[in-house]
């Protein structure tokens, strides 16, 4: 294993760890931090795998404007997430 | 509790599954097919040095007039679902010195980077999303700093559609000139800048239509900023 | 005129919807006359099309940038592409009209400007040749559909689209995941190269890759576990904005699917996954028609029928047959025409009478004498009644359906049938039977229509000969992939993955 | 044995497709959609990768046969953009369904019926 495949190794686990931290956060402001961190570390991955445009996009475009779009509707809504009883898949009922 | 689980067991099932997929299609080897032919001729053919951007605008022109419609879509659809009668920002604390103090500074400087990465994207990375990202970046940076800061919206919904429609009536001096939609008439009948491949004055209408893209997208991300930001004032 | 000239069908909507911000100023009759307009010519440009195509014989094929497939995109506008051209600009057309007579909330120029994508959408939906492409029209599709549902800005509108977007959103991403198992092993996107090396995949590959690509489009094309969007959508989305989804975008997503699933025959488990698609379609039919059944909303009511009709077109076209996919292509059109009439009825209702529960609908024989003629021949003709244009199509698919094998498919459906032809008669009954009222006008633009789709159903029903042959054309340019692939001008090309 | 990168980009559906399942925060699915898309997007750039070629910007020293495939990453370019439409969409519906009903949680959200 050489030094560039222990760099990608670092950055999946980074990644996918702020990937859960985004999903389970109930602060919505962090989890929208969190999503931007995945957006973030993609990019980095994005440069490795070649592709220096895509990672440019993905870091102007991903991380910071739909981050910020996040922020600002979380603003005009709630901050935290109320969590009761699991009760998914409203979007699958009839 | 117990749906969690279930649904965690139906995902891992999913991965399974998506892993059976994926294994028919080893990572890092070489299976290019229509790949090889744009590497091997994109110079000749677009005078782009950037083979990705020569696909993006050029040999999939489509998917790109499509790409900038979707944006274009998204920024009406917020429009209209946020339309109001009257609406205000209603931002009340000015940001802070350092805040505002660096705005001012840094905005010209990063309309100018936008503009660098729009007009280089056939030479390197990046061209007009991430151009127009840029952009739209100085006005986000104007927005929270200042509490009374609007774009002029009626002058960029309207840049906005004659950015579009210059994109398709390019498009259509393709289709008069040459007998094809999104014909590139500037490299393959003019042959404009031939000699200049790999400096900025070449890659035929790359660079206008990249210009074109940054503008729209520039304006459209800034719209959508703009909507986002404003509720509604009753009187 | 040149055959590259049909790219004004991409260009034309386009362009115009980039216009609509400098024309806002002229006020809201303005800008939806501009949409009237405009919906005209992209009809004059598909009716040209469409007589090129039928009378050549020979497809259109519009090469973008003057690049050969498979380097460029090109639009393959065949006897199948040519038809539903034309179909969805008549009915943009229509629903035009319909726009200008009824009241749309503020901002009419954003409503406009959607309207017109959403038709751009769906024509370059059903003419790409290209899979990625494909994926970019079903997207501006998919979105201008979701700002449309949350058009009316109220809560239930914004529930609608929301579920909507959530599905489709999973729906996309599956779409490209398949996408990008199919790009990563054969090496290329356009559809006319994918069917030539399909053969030489692996299954394994294959399999998932058209599974995925299934379960992406189900979204769009209303297929049961994934269409819990579509009557919330129907229901809180404007009058017009309904007959677009239910005449059109439901049928784009049907097309794009089965042009794949053919596309992919000599895949060594292509079987397996028409068997898939085959029980997805009849349990939409079945499980919409009961719920169908409560409904008390008309428009909510005729969503449901909408989608069992749409279960049925599924599982013609999955029947993997000659005869299933005539016979689905056929009630496609069928399906379009019936469920223009009633959704446009049903709107101009709601429009006069500021309603649609099956209340509103008590004595409209007497309020409204011609809309309710005209919605008592859709009723009709939906429930599959000798005579009305229907009957043909749903007779040719259950015959289909027993030649290939598939009796419980078809004994299924006819069990459904039953229950659609209940609600539809209790529907008859409101309007003609119940209830008192006053004359309300009925003006004569909506009239027109109205009475022009009502006489197409009973003309298809009395001569269906001449729409059977149109439909014999369009179903052997999906099921005769290899015809596809001769038409469309490949390059050669020699790389690794060939 | 599948890749790192592979891994990588499943993991990012298979998680954003548990936000979606699971919670019941609307804006907590449209983070989880988001991810998704961010996954997907990784998986195709994976794809098009060639171990030991560079970045296919044909210029000082990169020809047409060590650079890896273009069209995967133009792909993406588009499914970005795409991404960021849709998102931005979902989230104004957010907005005007909170203003409609004072709350995110979907369980409460239920007007709609037949």
């Amino acid at each position: 294993m050489n030094c560039i495949s222990c760099i990608s190794y670092i950055i999946v686990g980074l990644m996918i760890i702020s990937a859960i931290l985004a999903v389970e956060w109930k602060d919505l402001l962090a989890a929208a931090v969190g999503m931007a961190a995945v957006s973030l570390f993609a990019s980095f991955l994005f440069f490795m795998l070649q592709a220096p445009d895509v990672a440019m996009t993905e870091a102007a475009i991903g991380a910071a404007l739909s981050g910020a779009v996040f922020i600002f509707a979380i603003k005009r809504t709630q901050r935290y997430e109320t969590e009761d009883e699991e009760k998914p898949g409203w979007w699958v009922r009839w | 509790m117990l749906k969690r689980a279930l649904a965690i067991i139906t995902l891992l099932i999913i991965g399974y599954w998506l892993a059976q997929g994926l294994t028919g299609v080893p990572f890092g080897q070489d299976r290019m097919l229509v790949g090889q032919y744009y590497l091997n001729n994109v110079i000749k053919q677009t005078g782009s040095v950037n083979a990705v951007t020569a696909i993006v605008v050029n040999y999939r022109g489509f998917d790109t007039l499509g790409e900038v419609t979707v944006l274009f879509i998204a920024s009406t659809g917020v429009g209209a679902l946020l339309w109001r009668r009257k609406k205000k920002r209603t931002a009340r604390t000015e940001g802070s010195v350092v805040l505002t103090t660096g705005a001012r500074l840094l905005v010209p400087f990063i309309l100018l980077f936008g503009v660098y990465i729009f007009i280089h994207g056939h030479l390197t990375p990046g061209g007009g999303f991430p151009g127009g990202a840029t952009i739209a970046t100085a006005f986000l940076l104007l927005y929270m700093a200042f509490t009374q800061y609007e774009i002029p919206h009626g002058a960029f919904e309207k840049t906005e559609g004659v950015a579009g429609m210059s994109y398709v009536l390019v498009g259509l001096i393709g289709l008069a000139l040459g007998g094809y939609f999104l014909y590139d008439w500037i490299w393959q009948q003019w042959h404009w800048g031939i000699n200049d491949v790999g400096r900025l004055f070449s890659g035929g209408f790359i660079p206008i239509i990249y210009t074109l893209i940054a503008i729209k997208v520039g304006t459209e991300l800034s719209g959508i900023i703009d909507n986002m930001l404003k509720e509604e004032v009753r009187e | 005129m040149n055959g590259q000239y049909a790219s004004l069908l991409i260009a034309l909507p386009l362009i115009s919807a980039f216009f609509v911000p400098l024309i806002k100023g002229a006020g809201e009759k303005a800008v939806k006359g501009y949409l009237v307009l405009i919906t005209t010519l992209q009809t004059a440009v598909a009716a040209w099309v469409f007589q090129t195509v039928y009378t050549t014989g020979k497809p259109i094929i519009v090469m973008a940038g003057a690049w050969k497939p498979p380097v460029g995109i090109d639009l393959y506008l065949g006897h199948f592409a040519a038809l539903f051209v034309l179909i969805v600009a008549a009915v943009s057309f229509m629903t035009a009209v319909f726009s200008y007579v009824a009241d749309i909330k503020p901002p009419a120029d954003k409503y406009v400007m959607l309207s017109l994508l959403l038709m751009l959408g769906a024509t370059g939906m059903i003419a790409t040749g290209d899979i990625f492409n494909l994926f970019v029209f079903m997207e501006i599709t998919s979105i201008t559909a979701y700002a449309l549902t949350a058009y009316n800005k109220t809560g239930e509108a914004a529930e609608a689209s929301l579920k909507y977007m959530i599905l489709g959103g999973i729906g996309s991403s599956f779409f490209l995941i398949g996408l990008t198992l199919i790009y990563g092993s054969l090496g290329t996107l356009n559809m006319a190269q994918i069917a030539q090396l399909a053969g030489s995949m692996n299954p394994t590959v294959a399999q998932v890759g058209l599974s995925l690509i299934i379960f992406g489009l189900a979204v769009e094309a209303e297929l049961f576990p994934l269409n819990a969007w579509a009557p919330d959508a129907y229901q809180a989305a404007p009058y017009a904005v309904a007959v677009m989804f239910s005449a059109f975008v439901v049928k784009a997503g049907l097309y794009a699917m089965v042009r794949l699933l053919y596309l992919m025959q000599t895949v060594k488990s292509w079987h397996s996954v028409l068997s898939l698609l085959i029980a997805m379609a009849v349990l939409t039919v079945v499980v919409a028609e009961f719920a169908a059944l409560r409904q008390r909303d008309v428009k909510r009511m005729i969503a449901y029928s909408s989608i069992s009709q749409v279960g049925l077109i599924a599982f013609a076209l999955a029947l993997g047959t000659r005869a299933g996919v005539d016979a689905g292509v056929f009630h496609m059109i069928n399906h379009a025409i019936v469920k223009a009439l009633l959704f446009l009825g049903v709107g101009y209702v709601g429009v006069k009478l500021g309603g649609t529960s099956i209340e509103d609908f008590r004595g409209l024989g007497r309020r409204m004498p011609l809309t309710a003629f005209t919605l008592t021949i859709g009723s009709l003709a939906a429930v599959g009644i000798p005579l009305f244009n229907i009957f043909w199509s749903k007779i040719r698919i259950l015959v289909a359906g027993i030649e290939a094998g598939y009796t419980w498919g078809v004994a299924l459906i006819l069990g459904a049938s039953v229950v659609e032809a209940v609600y539809y008669i209790r529907f008859i009954h409101a309007m003609w039977f119940t209830g008192e009222g006053e004359r309300i006008g009925e003006g004569i633009s909506m009239s027109l229509i109205l009475l022009f789709l009502a006489a197409l159903v009973i003309v298809i029903g009395v001569y269906p000969q001449y729409a059977w042959s149109l439909a014999q054309k369009a179903g052997n340019d999906i099921f005769n992939v290899g015809q596809y692939i001769k038409n469309v001008p490949l390059m050669p090309l020699t790389g690794v993955g060939a | 044995m599948i890749s790192v990168y592979y891994f990588g980009a499943i993991s990012l559906v298979l998680i954003g497709l548990y936000a979606v399942l699971v919670k019941k925060n609307v804006l907590k699915i449209l983070i989880g959609l988001s991810i998704m898309e961010s996954g997907v997007n990784l998986l195709l750039v994976s794809v098009g990768y060639i171990a030991g070629r560079s970045a296919p910007i044909l210029s000082e020293g990169v020809g047409p046969n060590n650079a890896v495939d273009p069209i995967p990453q133009a792909l993406v370019l588009t499914a970005i953009v795409i991404g960021v439409a849709t998102t931005a969409l979902a989230l104004s519906a957010a907005i005007i369904l909170y203003e409609k009903y004072g709350t995110l949680n979907i369980e409460e959200i239920r007007r709609l019926r037949g």
